[in-house]
Parts: C-alpha cells; sequence; structure tokens
C-alpha cells in the first residue's frame, strides 16, 4: 500500500527483524530457563504442564510468520493483509502466549536484583489489588481494547506505516497485552477467573474490538489517507471481526462446557414414580371425555 | 434413618463469624457500573462512528481540534482523586474514621476543582461552538456533560458518605457502604480517561 | 390510455416454482395467489432478480417442510407413545441431542447458506454499462423519476425496456423510504443523505406494481408506483415524449383549463413542461393524463377522480402535501379536460 | 414412604413458626398495599399489570384487524392505524412480554433458589412501580390523541422534529428511557439474587433452568439496553434541543439510529424469548416425569445465544444498502444463531420421547410453543439469507415471521406458565375443560391470524400500511386473519375467565398439584411470606425429586436454616452454593413508591417542556434515595471504630 516507506529503509526494516528475534530468542530462553528451574525443584511437568510450554513456543513462533515472509509482504500490499498480520498477533499469538502461563517462569529466570523488586510490588497493597485474577483480567482487557483501538486511527496507523520501529512497538503492544489478557483467561490456574467470570470477561472485550471492525466495515469513505481501496477497507474490517468474535465465541463455549459439565447436573437416580410432595389429588376435577 | 435425617438436617454454618464472600451490595453496584460502562462505551463508538461516517477533516466545519492543556489538568485532578478515596476506605477497614472523613473530603475537594474547570472549558468553548453548531457540538457536549453529570452523582454520594460517616455509621465492621460507593468513583475516574482519549486525542491521531 | 399493451397474462402455474414444478404444495399455494391475476406476488417473477429468490425461497420452503414434518413426527409419536407409558426411561441421550440439534442442522444450515452467498451476488451485481439510468427520488408520499440524459419527469411510473439491466439510483428528498418492485427486484432503502443503487430487469413485458416499503408517515400506505417493461421501441418513444414539451391544449375547454391551471395555485407546485408552470413540489404533471393513477395508488386515473383530487384531495389522501383547491366549479371540467390532455 | 412424610411447613418448631410470621407477615392494609416489598405480591402485579397492557394492545391489534379485514376500510383515520401498529408494538414488546416473565421471575426465581426473598426487595419494589408508571406515562398518550406514531423501531429522520411534530415521539423516546431504569433494576436484582441467594448446596450446575435463562436475559439486557437509552436520549436531544446526531445536514447520521437500536433491538427478541424457553424447560419434565434431556447442553445453548445475538444486528438492516461483505458475515452469524434453538428443541423432544406424559393444559401449551416456534424459527432462518430478506423485509412475511416467534415463543409459554404456577399462586386449581377449550381456541385461532401474513407478504402486501387497495390478491387472506384474530381474543378471554373462575371457585390444589421437582413446590401454596419455613439444601437439579432435599426441610433441621429471630436469609457463595452468612432483609417501605412518582413528575415535565421543574424532580429523587440508603446510627464500638 505504502510504497514509499518501505521502499526507503530497509536498513530499518532489517534492524527490526533483528530486534524482533533477539526478543523473541530472550523470551523463549527466560521461559525456558524459568520452566526448567521449576521442573527441576518440582518435577517435569507439575507446575506448568508439558502443553503450556508447547504452547508458549508455538506463540513465540507466530509474530515471526506473521511479519516475515509472505505475510509480510501480504501486509504490505493491502489494509487486508495488515490486518491479518494483526490478527495473527492478536488472536493467535496472544492466546498461546497466555496458555504458556508465562507470569512464573520468566519472573524466576528474571535477575535476582529484579526479582526482588518484583517480589516488593508483589506484596504491597497495590501489587495485592493488582494481582486479583479480576482486577487483572479487567486491566489486561482495557489494555488490549485501548491499544486495538490506539493503533488503529490514522495517525499512529500511517505513522506505524512509515516508520519500522513505530510498527514494531505497534506490533509489541499487540502482542503484550493479548498475551497478558489471555494468561487471565487460560493461564495458571491461580492467576485466572473463574469459567463463568472468564465467559462474562471474553464477552466484554469481544465489544470494542468488533466495534472497531463495525467502524472499518461500515464507513463510507477511507479511513487511511493513503489507502484508497474501500473493498479492500471492509475486508480488512470483516478479518477484525469474524475471527476475534468467532475465536471468543469458541472459547468462551469451551471454557463454560469444560466448567460446567463434568460435575454435571446430578439427576436423582430414579425419577420418582410419584413425588413425596405431591398433592393427593392430582386428577383435575373434570376431565374432558377422551382427553386422555 | 437417624442418622441420615440428622446428617441431612444439620447446621451448614460452621463457626463462620468472619463476613465471607462478595455482599449482594457490591455486586449490585458491579452490575450497575457495567451497564453504565456499556452506556459510555456505545457513547464513544457513537462518536466514532459518526466520525468515519462523515469522513474529511474532524472536528468539522472549522472547528479546530481541542487543545490539550486543560483537559490535561482536569486528567491529573480527577484521576488522582481515587488515591485519597482508596487511602480512606483501607483507614476505615481499620476502624480509624478520621481517615474517612479525610479522605472523602479531599476527593470531594478534587472532584469540584475538577468540575469548576470543566466549567471554564465551557465557557471558552461556547464562544466557539454549541451543542447545535453540528454533530461534533452535539457530540462533544453530550459526552463531557454526560460524564460531568457523572461526576456530580459521585459527588453526591461522597457527600452522602461524609454526612453518614459524620453520624459514625462506619467502623471496621461497618464499611461496606463505603467501598460500594468508592467503586462508582473510581468507574466515573476510568471512564474520563476513555473520554480524554476519545474526545481531547484522538482528533490529533 | 395504456401506453403499454394490455396487461399481460400471468403464466402463474407455469412460471412458479419451477425447481419443483408437479409438487402440489407450490400449485396450490399459487393458486391461492391466484385469486388476483394482478397480484404483485414474489413467487411470480418477471425479472432476474425476483426470480432468483423466488428459486432460492422454493429451496428454503422445502427445507423447512422436511424440518418441520420431522419435528412434528416427532411430538407425533411422543404423544402417541409415551403417554401413560408405564414409567419414564433413564438416560440422558446427550448425543442424539448434539447430532439432530446441531450437527445434522449445521450441515444443511452451511449448504443454504452457500446458496444464499451466490443469490446475493447475484442481486449485487448491477449492470457494469447500463443504458438506461433512472433516478428515482422518494418523497412523501410519492416518487420523483428521472431519467438520466433526459431533462423531463414523471411520477409513480418507470418505463424500462424489456430484458435490459436498467440501472436505478435511489435518492430522498425527506425521510426513509424503500424500492420495492416485488416481481422484478428485493427492496433496497432511500437513506437520507445518503445515495443507493439498485438495478431491474424485467424478462416479459408487463406492469409490475411496485411499493415504498420502509415505513414513512401518514400515507406510506399510498406509496405505490408501477414498472412499465416495453419492447426497447416502445420505450425509446416513450422515452422521447419524456423529454418533449408537454403536448399543447387542443380544444377549447383544454385551452380554458390550461388557463385555469397557470392562474390557480396549481403552477407553484406542479411543472408542466413548456408551460410556464415550474413549480417543484409536487410531481411534474405534463404526462399525468397517461399515468396509471393518482396519488401514488390512492385513487383511479380518470376524469371523476382527478376532479374530486383536485378540489380535495385531503379525503383521499389526508395529509398529503396538496392543499385543497377553491377553484370555482365551472372551471373544474376545464382543468380537467387539459390535464386528461397531458398524455 | 408415605405421602404426607414431610409437609413443608412442619420442619420448623411451632415457636419458629410464629416468629416467622411475626417477623415476615404484613397484614394485607391499604397502607402495606403501597409499601409491600414481597417479590411474591410485586411478582403477581407484575403479571396483571401487564396483562393489563396487553390487553390493550390486544385490542389496538383487533382494532387494526378489523381495519384491515377489507381493502379501502375507513375504520380509523391514518393517524389513528398509525398509533396504533405503533403503540400496539411498542407495549407487547416493553410492556408486555418483558414485564410480563419478569413478573414470573420475580415470584419464582427466589423461591427455585430456596430464598426468602429478592436480593434488594425495595428496589424490587420500586421496579415495579417505575414499570407502572412508565406504562401508564405511554398508555395515557392514546386517549390524549399523542401516541407514539413511527412505529416501536421509530426511525430517524420520520421521527425528527420536522417530520413528527408534537408529543408523540417525546412520549416514546422518554416512555422507554424511564421504563428502562425498572428493567435494568430488575436485571441487576435477578443477578444478584441468583448469585448470592441461593440455597445452601445449589452449585451453579443445580441451577433450574428457567433461573439460567432469567439470570443470561438480565445480563442481555445490562448490556442490551444501554444501546437503546442512548438512542433514545439523542433522539430527544435533537428533537427538543436542536443538537445533529441523527441530521446528515450537519454530520450527523440516520443509520447510526438503525444500529444502535438493533444493536439493542436484536439481543431483545432474545431477551423475551429466553425466560420463556426457560419456563418450557421448567414445565416440561414435570409432565414428561423425569428429568430434562441435556441439561448442560441448554445451559451452554442459553449462554450461547446470550453472546451470538449480539452478533446479528444488521440482520434487520438488510435492505439499507450497506457493503455486500459484512451482509454476508451478518447472514452467517444469524444462520449460526440457529444451532443453539435446535439443541433446545432437540433436548425437549427427546425429553418427551423418553418421558411418561400426562397432558395437562399447561403441558398443551407446550406442545402448542413447539408447533409455532418451529415455524416462526424456521422463517427466521429463511430471513438469514440476506437476498431472500432484501425480498421479504418489511412485508407481511416478517410480521408473520415474529409473531410466531413472539406469540408462539413467548405468549404460549406464558399461557403455559399461569396455567403450571397458578395453583402455586392462588392455591386453587384452575378449570381444565374450560382450560382446554381456550388452548385450542388459541392455537387454531393464532394460525389463523399469523399463517395467512406469510401468504399477503409473499404476494407483495408491505407491512405498517393503514389500507390497501382490492384486487391484488391480498384481500382474502386479510379477512382469514382478522377472522382467526377474533378466534384468538375469543380463547384469551376465556384464559382470563378460567383466572377469575380459579380465584372464586378453583379446587383448593395442594403444595404441589403437578408433582413438580424444583423448590418452589416444596413449600406452601400460596407461599407464605417467608416462602419457606427451613430454607432447603439442595443436591440435585430436581431437588424436590430429591428425598435428601425433602429431609433437610422436615423437622429437626437446624436452626441456621430456619433463622426465625428476624428477618433473615442466607448468603452462599456465588459459583459453588457454600454458605456464607446470614443477612438481615429489609422491611417494607414507602420510599420505593416515592422515588417512583418523584420520577413519574420528572419525566412528565421533560415531556411537557418544564425543565427547572424536571430538576427539582431530580433532586427530590436525590433527597429520597439518600434517605433510603441511610445507614443506621450506630455506637463506634458496634461499627468498630479504633479511632475518631
Ligand atoms: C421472540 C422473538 C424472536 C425470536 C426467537 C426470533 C428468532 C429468529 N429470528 Fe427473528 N425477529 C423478531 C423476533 C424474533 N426472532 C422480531 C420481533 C423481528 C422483526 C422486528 C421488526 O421488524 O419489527 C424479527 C426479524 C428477524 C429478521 C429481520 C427481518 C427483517 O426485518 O428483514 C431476521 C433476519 O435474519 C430474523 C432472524 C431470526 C432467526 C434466524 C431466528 C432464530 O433464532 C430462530 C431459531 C429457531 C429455529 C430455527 C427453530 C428450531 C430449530 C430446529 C427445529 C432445528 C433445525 C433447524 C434447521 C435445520 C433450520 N428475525
Ligand atoms: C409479544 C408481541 C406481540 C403479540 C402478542 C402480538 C399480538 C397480536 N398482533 Fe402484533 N405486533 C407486534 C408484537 C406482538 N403482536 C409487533 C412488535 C409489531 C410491529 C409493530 C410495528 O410495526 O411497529 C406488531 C404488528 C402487528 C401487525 C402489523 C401492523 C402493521 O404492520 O400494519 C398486526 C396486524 O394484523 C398485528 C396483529 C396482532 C394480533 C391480531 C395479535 C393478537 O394475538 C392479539 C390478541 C390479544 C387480545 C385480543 C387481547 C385479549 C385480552 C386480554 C387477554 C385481556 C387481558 C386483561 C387483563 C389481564 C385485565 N400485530
Ligand atoms: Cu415511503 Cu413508505
Ligand atoms: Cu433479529
Amino acid at each position: 500500500m505504502t510504497v514509499l516507506a518501505h521502499g526507503a529503509d530497509t536498513r530499518a526494516e532489517s534492524l527490526t527483524t533483528m530486534a524482533l528475534l533477539v526478543g523473541v530468542g530472550l523470551l523463549a530462553g527466560a521461559y525456558g530457563r524459568g520452566v526448567h528451574e521449576l521442573w527441576r525443584r518440582r518435577g517435569a511437568g507439575v507446575v506448568i504442564p508439558g502443553w503450556r510450554v508447547v504452547a508458549f513456543g508455538l506463540g513465540l513462533l507466530v509474530p515471526l510468520i506473521a511479519v516475515t515472509g509472505p505475510v509480510h509482504e501480504l501486509a504490505e500490499a493491502s489494509l487486508t493483509g495488515h490486518m491479518s498480520q494483526h490478527m495473527l498477533l492478536l488472536v493467535v499469538a496472544g492466546p498461546l502466549l497466555g496458555a504458556g502461563a508465562p507470569g512464573l517462569p520468566l519472573a524466576l529466570a528474571a535477575p535476582a536484583a529484579l526479582r526482588r523488586c518484583w517480589a516488593r510490588a508483589r506484596v504491597g497493597p497495590t501489587g495485592r489489588l493488582l494481582r486479583r485474577a479480576g482486577v487483572l483480567a479487567v486491566c489486561c482487557g482495557l489494555a488490549q481494547a485501548v491499544s486495538l483501538w490506539l493503533w488503529h486511527l490514522p495517525g499512529p496507523y500511517t505513522r506505524a506505516e512509515r516508520d519500522p520501529w513505530i510498527h514494531a512497538v505497534e506490533h509489541a503492544c499487540f502482542l503484550a497485552t493479548a498475551a497478558a489478557f489471555w494468561a487471565a483467561i487460560l493461564g495458571s490456574r491461580r492467576h485466572r477467573l473463574p469459567a463463568p467470570l472468564a465467559v462474562l470477561m471474553l464477552f466484554a472485550s469481544m465489544l470494542p474490538a468488533s466495534a472497531l471492525g463495525a467502524v472499518f466495515t461500515l464507513a463510507p469513505q477511507p479511513i487511511y489517507p493513503d489507502a484508497t481501496d474501500l473493498v479492500d477497507q471492509q475486508r480488512a474490517g470483516l478479518l477484525m471481526w469474524v475471527p476475534m468474535d468467532v475465536l471468543i465465541l469458541g472459547a468462551a463455549l469451551a471454557l463454560f462446557l469444560r466448567w460446567f459439565a463434568p460435575s454435571g447436573p446430578s439427576t436423582p437416580a430414579d425419577p420418582p414414580a410419584t413425588c413425596r410432595l405431591e398433592s393427593q389429588s392430582p386428577e383435575p376435577a373434570v376431565l374432558p371425555e377422551g382427553a386422555q | 434413618m437417624t442418622e441420615r435425617i440428622a446428617a441431612l438436617t444439620a447446621p451448614d454454618a460452621l463457626a463462620a463469624e468472619q463476613p465471607a464472600g462478595r455482599s449482594t451490595g457490591w455486586w449490585g453496584m458491579v452490575m450497575l457500573i457495567t451497564t453504565e460502562a456499556t452506556f459510555f462505551a456505545a457513547l464513544l463508538g457513537s462518536y466514532f462512528y459518526l466520525r468515519f461516517q462523515h469522513g474529511g477533516d474532524w472536528p468539522p466545519g472549522g472547528i479546530e481540534a481541542p487543545k490539550l492543556v486543560k483537559p490535561l489538568i482536569m486528567t491529573a485532578v480527577l484521576v488522582p482523586s481515587s488515591v485519597p478515596l482508596l487511602w480512606a476506605e483501607r483507614g476505615i477497614r481499620k476502624g480509624r474514621r478520621w481517615r474517612l472523613r479525610v479522605g472523602l473530603v479531599a476527593t470531594l475537594l478534587m472532584g469540584l476543582t475538577f468540575l469548576i474547570l470543566q466549567g471554564t472549558e465551557y465557557d471558552e468553548k461556547l464562544h466557539h461552538f454549541t451543542f447545535t453548531t453540528n454533530v461534533y457540538g452535539s457530540l462533544f457536549y453530550f459526552i463531557t456533560g454526560f460524564h460531568g453529570f457523572h461526576v456530580l452523582v459521585g459527588m453526591l454520594m461522597t457527600s452522602w458518605l461524609l454526612a453518614a460517616s459524620a453520624q459514625g455509621s462506619f467502623g471496621s465492621r461497618h464499611h461496606e457502604q463505603v467501598s460500594v460507593a468508592a467503586l462508582y468513583w473510581h468507574f466515573v475516574d476510568i471512564v474520563w480517561v476513555a473520554i480524554l482519549f476519545t474526545i481531547y486525542l484522538s482528533p490529533r491521531l | 390510455m395504456d401506453p403499454v399493451p394490455a396487461s399481460p397474462a400471468r403464466r402463474i402455474f407455469a412460471r412458479v416454482g419451477r425447481p419443483l414444478r408437479g409438487t402440489a404444495l407450490p400449485v396450490v399455494l399459487l393458486a391461492l395467489a391466484a385469486c388476483s391475476p394482478h397480484s404483485p406476488s414474489a413467487l411470480d417473477p418477471g425479472g432476474a432478480g425476483a426470480s432468483r429468490v423466488a428459486g432460492l425461497w422454493w429451496l428454503m420452503f422445502w427445507i423447512s417442510v422436511v424440518v418441520f414434518v420431522e419435528v412434528m413426527a416427532f411430538l407425533t409419536w411422543a404423544l402417541v407413545f409415551r403417554r401413560r407409558a408405564r414409567s419414564a426411561r433413564r438416560g440422558d441421550p446427550t448425543r442424539f441431542v448434539v447430532v439432530a440439534g446441531a450437527v445434522l442442522p449445521a450441515f444443511v444450515l452451511v449448504a443454504v447458506y452457500g446458496v444464499g452467498l451466490r443469490d446475493l451476488a447475484a442481486l449485487g451485481h448491477g449492470p457494469d454499462k447500463a443504458a438506461v439510468t433512472v433516478d428515482a427520488i422518494g418523497h412523501k408520499w410519492w416518487w420523483e423519476v428521472r431519467y438520466a440524459g433526459s431533462p423531463g419527469a414523471t411520477a409513480n411510473e418507470i418505463h424500462i425496456p424489456v430484458g435490459e439491466k436498467v440501472r436505478i439510483r435511489l435518492r430522498t428528498a425527506d425521510v426513509l423510504h424503500s424500492f420495492w418492485v416485488p416481481q422484478l427486484m428485493p427492496k433496497t432503502d432511500l437513506i437520507a443523505g445518503e445515495l443507493r443503487e439498485t438495478w431491474l430487469r424485467a424478462d416479459r413485458r408487463g406492469e409490475y406494481r411496485g411499493q415504498c416499503a420502509e415505513y414513512c408517515g401518514l400515507q406510506h400506505a399510498h406509496m405505490a408506483f408501477l414498472v412499465v417493461a416495453q419492447p426497447r421501441a416502445d420505450f425509446d418513444a416513450w422515452y422521447a415524449r419524456l423529454g418533449a414539451a408537454a403536448p399543447a391544449p387542443q380544444t377549447d375547454d383544454q385551452r380554458r383549463g390550461q388557463e385555469a391551471f397557470l392562474q390557480a395555485a396549481c403552477s407553484s407546485c406542479h411543472t408542466v413542461r413548456g408551460t410556464p408552470a415550474t413549480g417543484l413540489v409536487g410531481p411534474d404533471l405534463s404526462d399525468v393524463g397517461a399515468r396509471w393513477s393518482l396519488g401514488a395508488g390512492a385513487l383511479p386515473n380518470d376524469g371523476g377522480h382527478l376532479g374530486g383530487w383536485i378540489a380535495n384531495s385531503q379525503t383521499s389522501k389526508p395529509g398529503n402535501a396538496m392543499p385543497p383547491q377553491p377553484v370555482p366549479a365551472d372551471r373544474l371540467p376545464d382543468l380537467i379536460a387539459y390535464l386528461r390532455s397531458l398524455r | 414412604m408415605s405421602a404426607t412424610a414431610a409437609h413443608p411447613l412442619e420442619g420448623a418448631p411451632p415457636e419458629a413458626m410464629r416468629q416467622l410470621e411475626e417477623h415476615w407477615g404484613e397484614e394485607k392494609t391499604f397502607r402495606t398495599f403501597f409499601t409491600t416489598v414481597d417479590h411474591k405480591r410485586i411478582g403477581r402485579r407484575y403479571l396483571v399489570t401487564a396483562g393489563l397492557f396487553f390487553g390493550f394492545a390486544g385490542v389496538s391489534a383487533m382494532v387494526m384487524r378489523t381495519q384491515l379485514a377489507g381493502p379501502e376500510a375507513g375504520i380509523v383515520s391514518p393517524q389513528e392505524y398509525n398509533q396504533l401498529f405503533t403503540m400496539h408494538g411498542t407495549a407487547m414488546i416493553f410492556l408486555f412480554s418483558t414485564p410480563m416473565l419478569f413478573g414470573f421471575g420475580n415470584f419464582l426465581v427466589p423461591l427455585m433458589v430456596g430464598a426468602r426473598d429478592m436480593a434488594f426487595p425495595r428496589l424490587n419494589a420500586f421496579g415495579y412501580w417505575v414499570f407502572l408508571f412508565a406504562g401508564l406515562f405511554m398508555w395515557a398518550s392514546v386517549p390524549a390523541g399523542a401516541a407514539p406514531n413511527g412505529g416501536w423501531f421509530a426511525y430517524v429522520p420520520l421521527t425528527e422534529e420536522q417530520n413528527t411534530p408534537g408529543l408523540h415521539m417525546d412520549v416514546y423516546t422518554l416512555g422507554l428511557l424511564f421504563l428502562g431504569i425498572s428493567t435494568t433494576a430488575g436485571s441487576i436484582n435477578f443477578i444478584v439474587t441468583a448469585l448470592k441467594l441461593r440455597a445452601p448446596g445449589m452449585s451453579l450446575n443445580r441451577v433450574p433452568i428457567f433461573v439460567w435463562a432469567i439470570v443470561a436475559t438480565s445480563f442481555m439486557v445490562i448490556f442490551a439496553l444501554p444501546a437503546l437509552n442512548l438512542d433514545n436520549a439523542m433522539l430527544f436531544l435533537d428533537r427538543r434541543f436542536g443538537t445533529h446526531f441523527f441530521d446528515p445536514g450537519n454530520g450527523g447520521n440516520v443509520l447510526l439510529w438503525q444500529h444502535l437500536f438493533w444493536i439493542f433491538g436484536h439481543p431483545d427478541v432474545y431477551i423475551i424469548v429466553m425466560p420463556a424457553l426457560g419456563i418450557v424447560s421448567a414445565v416440561l419434565p414435570v409432565f414428561c416425569r423425569r428429568a430434562i434431556v441435556g441439561y448442560p447442553l441448554i445451559v451452554l445453548a442459553i449462554v450461547a445465544i446470550a453472546i451470538i445475538s449480539f452478533g446479528v444486528w444488521v440482520h434487520h438492516m438488510f435492505a439499507t444498502g450497506l457493503p455486500q461483505l459484512s451482509l454476508s458475515f451478518f447472514s452467517a452469524a444469524s444462520t449460526i444463531i440457529t444451532i443453539p434453538s435446535g439443541i433446545q428443541m432437540f433436548a425437549w423432544l427427546a425429553t418427551m420421547a423418553l418421558g411418561r406424559i400426562v397432558v395437562r393444559v399447561p403441558f398443551l401449551y407446550v406442545v402448542g410453543f413447539i408447533v409455532t416456534f418451529v415455524i416462526g424459527g424456521l422463517t427466521g432462518v429463511m430471513f438469514a439469507m440476506t437476498a431472500f430478506d432484501q425480498q421479504v423485509t418489511d412485508s407481511y412475511f416478517i410480521v408473520a415471521h415474529f409473531h410466531y416467534v413472539l406469540f408462539g415463543g413467548a405468549v404460549f409459554p406464558i399461557l403455559a406458565a399461569i396455567h403450571h404456577w397458578l395453583p402455586k399462586m392462588t392455591g386453587r386449581m384452575f378449570n381444565e375443560r374450560l382450560g382446554r377449550w381456550s388452548f385450542w381456541l388459541i392455537l387454531i385461532g393464532m394460525n389463523g391470524t399469523f399463517f395467512p401474513m406469510h401468504l399477503s407478504g409473499l404476494f407483495g402486501m408491505p407491512r405498517r400500511v393503514y389500507t390497501y387497495p382490492g384486487g391484488l390478491g391480498w384481500t382474502g387472506w386479510n379477512l382469514v386473519a382478522t377472522l382467526g384474530a377474533y378466534v384468538l381474543a375469543v380463547g384469551l378471554l376465556l384464559v382470563v375467565a378460567n383466572v377469575g373462575w380459579t380465584l372464586r371457585r378453583g379446587r383448593p390444589a395442594g403444595d404441589n398439584p403437578w408433582g413438580g421437582d424444583s423448590l418452589e413446590w416444596a413449600t406452601a401454596s400460596p407461599p407464605r411470606p417467608y416462602n419457606f419455613a427451613v430454607l432447603p439444601r439442595v443436591w440435585t437439579v430436581h431437588p424436590v425429586w430429591d428425598d435428601r432435599t425433602i429431609d433437610s426441610i422436615g423437622p429437626g433441621a437446624a436452626a441456621d436454616r430456619i433463622l426465625a429471630d428476624g428477618r433473615k436469609t442466607i448468603f452462599t457463595s456465588e459459583l459453588d452454593g457454600r454458605y456464607e452468612r446470614v443477612v438481615e432483609m429489609p422491611e417494607e417501605s414507602l420510599k420505593p413508591l416515592l422515588v417512583g412518582v418523584a420520577l413519574l413528575v420528572l419525566f412528565g415535565c421533560l415531556l411537557f417542556g418544564r425543565y427547572w421543574a424536571a430538576v427539582a424532580a431530580l433532586a427530590v429523587v436525590a433527597g429520597i434515595l439518600f434517605r433510603w440508603l441511610w445507614p443506621p446510627r450506630r455506637t463506634p464500638e458496634e461499627a468498630g471504630a479504633v479511632s475518631r
């Protein structure tokens, strides 16, 4: 879409790619170290089960796919491509990273000084408030909504288009807020919302995202100055709208069912032939002939 | 059989002296806030909808984008006003009534300052455009005015707490109404941030 | 009076339910519809858009019949055999519920959705380059009709050549309206402040009744119009007349009528091309004598009703914008004669 | 096992019973009529008031049908007709369906979850008064000739000042804003009641489906109603103060109204139907004499509908010319929403197929519901296909659809509920024969009224026309519909007559005439003011079919579930229903009524443009609320103060 920007500084671009690689590498290393530490102390797969590790690993791969290769090309070419990039980060990488329950391992891997700070912050009054699953989830949800809206306003969006560094910050924002939000939904049991609340939270977080999608899809003019293709914009809007909704609906229902079904309805062993509390004369006084 | 009956009719409350769990008041307020938040979300959503449906210059009709200094000052007044309230609430949990009163007064004063600043802001703006000028004017005054009304309601609640605390109703055992009213105030604060973003920052973005 | 050949016979039995011809139900339905040969029935399509939708309808209709019968069969079975059964059965047949209530419907729905999408795309496929472009402008409560490239205007009547996709541009002068010709094309709303587009293609000649389908106030009931599909040659002739001046009065009473028209308040609201009457409030009257109705479907267009309409249109279409006209009783016949001559 | 083993009222010792009676009982005096906070009285009032509004709206419909019986009829003028159908739709949706179902919720939810009242009894009373006043506020406009006339969804710009001058649409906007207060208050109350006041042991997966439905509905209200309120507030400002939200000439946008309206409006139709489906799930197992099939699936379906219904609103705007791409999305979403309905439908069918069916009037209405709702649902799915919808939207085909789902989906279950719970509410049994007559008349009349509308719609008849020309193939069908409507009206009047008969002549019904499964059947008919002498303990979804629960309210229950020393009930934990603590419930009070009256004055002043008086009324509201919530004076020790 913007030929101008990306032709100009391929250098900046390769630098951001390197930054990304370094970031992903650092995260992977830290997470791995934390998990290793945990498994060593508490037994493999105990605190952080294997599937969470896998999820986190996959989650780290996604941004690599999203900002390089064909997806990148697509993103350069059209708004739709660009939105698919965002969606990869928000609805694929986010839940995967969140499911990795990265809080504990990353904290463990941090340098001692940082860890001390962290521990102090955790027990302080604000820390305790923020650590409540509900508060945490609301904050992360808000942060995700705000970053979603902020980066899609014409100003920040075009600036990100022009400057690879800003673009990188944008992506980092999406990734971080989405991961944090999903960690509150799918993360470790201690920091996770109870399922019914998670369903509500998911629903509430769906609204601003859908609204943004709606604005894109329904706008009669191009929203960004240098994009002119209306159909492209509509497709982009729908891309923002549909996958998010579908993912959230699926996640909400799955969470709910998982929470609800196993404990199951405890039906009485025998549906009683007559109920003990039944009145003496269940037959109505008058019954039409042959009504039975 | 008698054993079974005894088991089924036995007490449930096992010396649960301390009130456990959330109160109905808390849940009621959370639900009220949820629905109000949805209202604001719909309102701000309508703002963006109208903006992008309108296309072209925004704000339209030669109205200049709002200046930032005053709203930032207002933010600096309103958002921190939650802090004395938190402090007051924490105080009354420990039974410190003076902290409650001082905190409430501080919050009230900050809220009042906010409203006064908003008044002066209107005073300036009304020279340039009113709510009948065009849709931007309508949106601007409706959104900020509606929020201002919420601040007013929040202040009424705070004054109510203050009055009730003067009568001596609150202490470490009875402070539910304080926490519930405080929730509302925090909500009004957070909404302001969203409005700041929408009305004041987004036209520049 | 009719600019087109006599109203076409509706080949009801032949046309409708084509995908499932030979089955009894559509025939019955249509026989019922056929109470009136003039029914603007969506099941009796006369053009491309509507016949697609009619096909979709019959598909969904039969699926619905199957689903309904299935549910009823279940219900009846239970009511017959489980009533006064000795005891209730145990078990929680969750799998049955999921399969019958979710999985099977999902298959059906996906299929129908596919067909529906195809039809939606077809409806959206307007003319790439239309030979005829019509502007239909909704007013409370009548349709102003203009043709791109022609200075003329008419009201409540749209002439189109048979077999061609005609582009229709829709605007409203006041509130929302909706453009609907059941036999030709589904609806498109007229949105205040915006421009909408649709198209029409009639595959057989004839008159197709259309009506405003969005509630637009007091006289929403009387906001009908007629689409007249005619062979290209007839259309061209009609089109040529549209651009020309209205016919000059021929007889004395017509001449007196014109005078009265121009002197009275009429001309401040109505236009008659080629005369000093250029009002824009009401419909252009240059061809009023040839139109199918008065007041957008409120009254048949004949001398008697025209007189009544002029004297006080508020009795037959209360609330319309035309105030009662104090035309002296002796001038009224002249006025009628003049207006009837405009065709 | 003797049938009289544990009469529900015998669980508490006589002394405790006397105390309960003293703390909860209220004499039926003139004063307590206005001050009561008893959820059962309030619930009954909701039902009667909503029934009254149903009658008004029904009579409007009968006038409309009479006008439409033949072409070019002149029974009513266009002005009158337009007011009639607007008030008919508005009242049926806002003043009848939801309040009626909320009435059942009010009566039943505390009983079903085993509590002594709603979580906020005074708020409950307040909600009723506001509903009553808002309803009267709107209906009063009819004799005044100033009734709303813009259709129940009041599209702009028709409803703007320049196109509809006069009070008509101000009555609409203000009336709905006023009513919204009641609906929101009621919803919050339901949610909190269901979260905190459930009987010990009633974890969320043992909550009756009806309660689930009411709670999901309430959540939908919480999230959907603000959109309508915002819409109405903006329209009011546009009309009265010259703002430009919907004025395209000044940057506004007319479609904004539609988006906001339907973001509310679509969830609203499920707000109406969901408690009704809950009623079906409550009635059906009783008459099939077995547990409902697929309880978790049904609850899941309820949650799914609640979520999806927020994503389909544009299907009401398919003809507005929005981008095709977005239409196909909404088309898909509207298609998907049928699946949860299908799950529920087949769960009911399976329950019937495995049950031992006992046919009584409530069950008949459930059968009527299934027949009609499936038809309505199937036409709904047809609209989900955009191309077809564009053809039939705003035609009588739509009118047919929504009456099938509204009458079939909501009114039939409401009728089932009336018959099912009338014995509980009044302690008397209705007349079965009369009930069957009314059922058949209603079933036939309903289909006779609304089935022909499918045809007239397909044959091109638009809705909201006060008359139509003959000779278009519509006349016969309209006549049939009108005749059907008369049959229907007779059937409904028989229901009213049956209720009257029950009240005066009905045979005593006993506590559990149907052998029902949920907790409301484990107490007296009609229930005592405190509902349960012993608050029950719950182990299953069908507690009354469970011996343990019956024993838990039998003789010898521990005092912590009797709580006779005051107006008290129990809080349990939100998710798993563990006993938390005992709480005091508020006494009756006049303040809810006073706030209601002050609000009525407020909205009246707004309507007539007396804005300063409105501000004064608002101050009065605030003042009363100030007193209402005023905490009791406590000594520092009581309050737990450690410093000044
Ligand atoms: C109680 C109210 C209620 C209910 C439950 C529904 C249910 C549904 N409605 Fe309806 N609807 C209304 C009330 C309701 N509606 C109203 C009031 C309007 C008009 C407002 C106005 O304009 O004034 C309207 C209008 C309306 C429209 C807009 C029409 C228009 O204006 O152009 C659409 C379009 O998609 C629609 C769709 C649906 C669908 C898909 C369902 C589905 O939920 C139905 C699902 C149920 C079933 C399908 C039956 C049971 C299922 C099975 C037996 C399984 C097997 C089924 C299949 C394989 C298909 N409805
Ligand atoms: C729950 C909703 C509901 C219900 C039950 C009904 C019931 C009926 N409806 Fe209505 N209808 C709507 C919701 C509903 N409707 C809506 C939303 C619209 C759209 C409005 C719009 O376009 O804006 C509409 C529109 C509508 C139209 C289209 C008008 C038009 O477009 O021009 C018609 C036309 O025939 C109609 C007819 C009827 C009839 C004959 C009944 C009958 O079933 C009514 C039968 C009832 C009675 C005859 C009353 C009986 C009396 C009693 C029971 C006494 C009770 C008294 C006490 C308890 C004291 N309705
Ligand atoms: Cu124009 Cu209805
Ligand atoms: Cu809908």
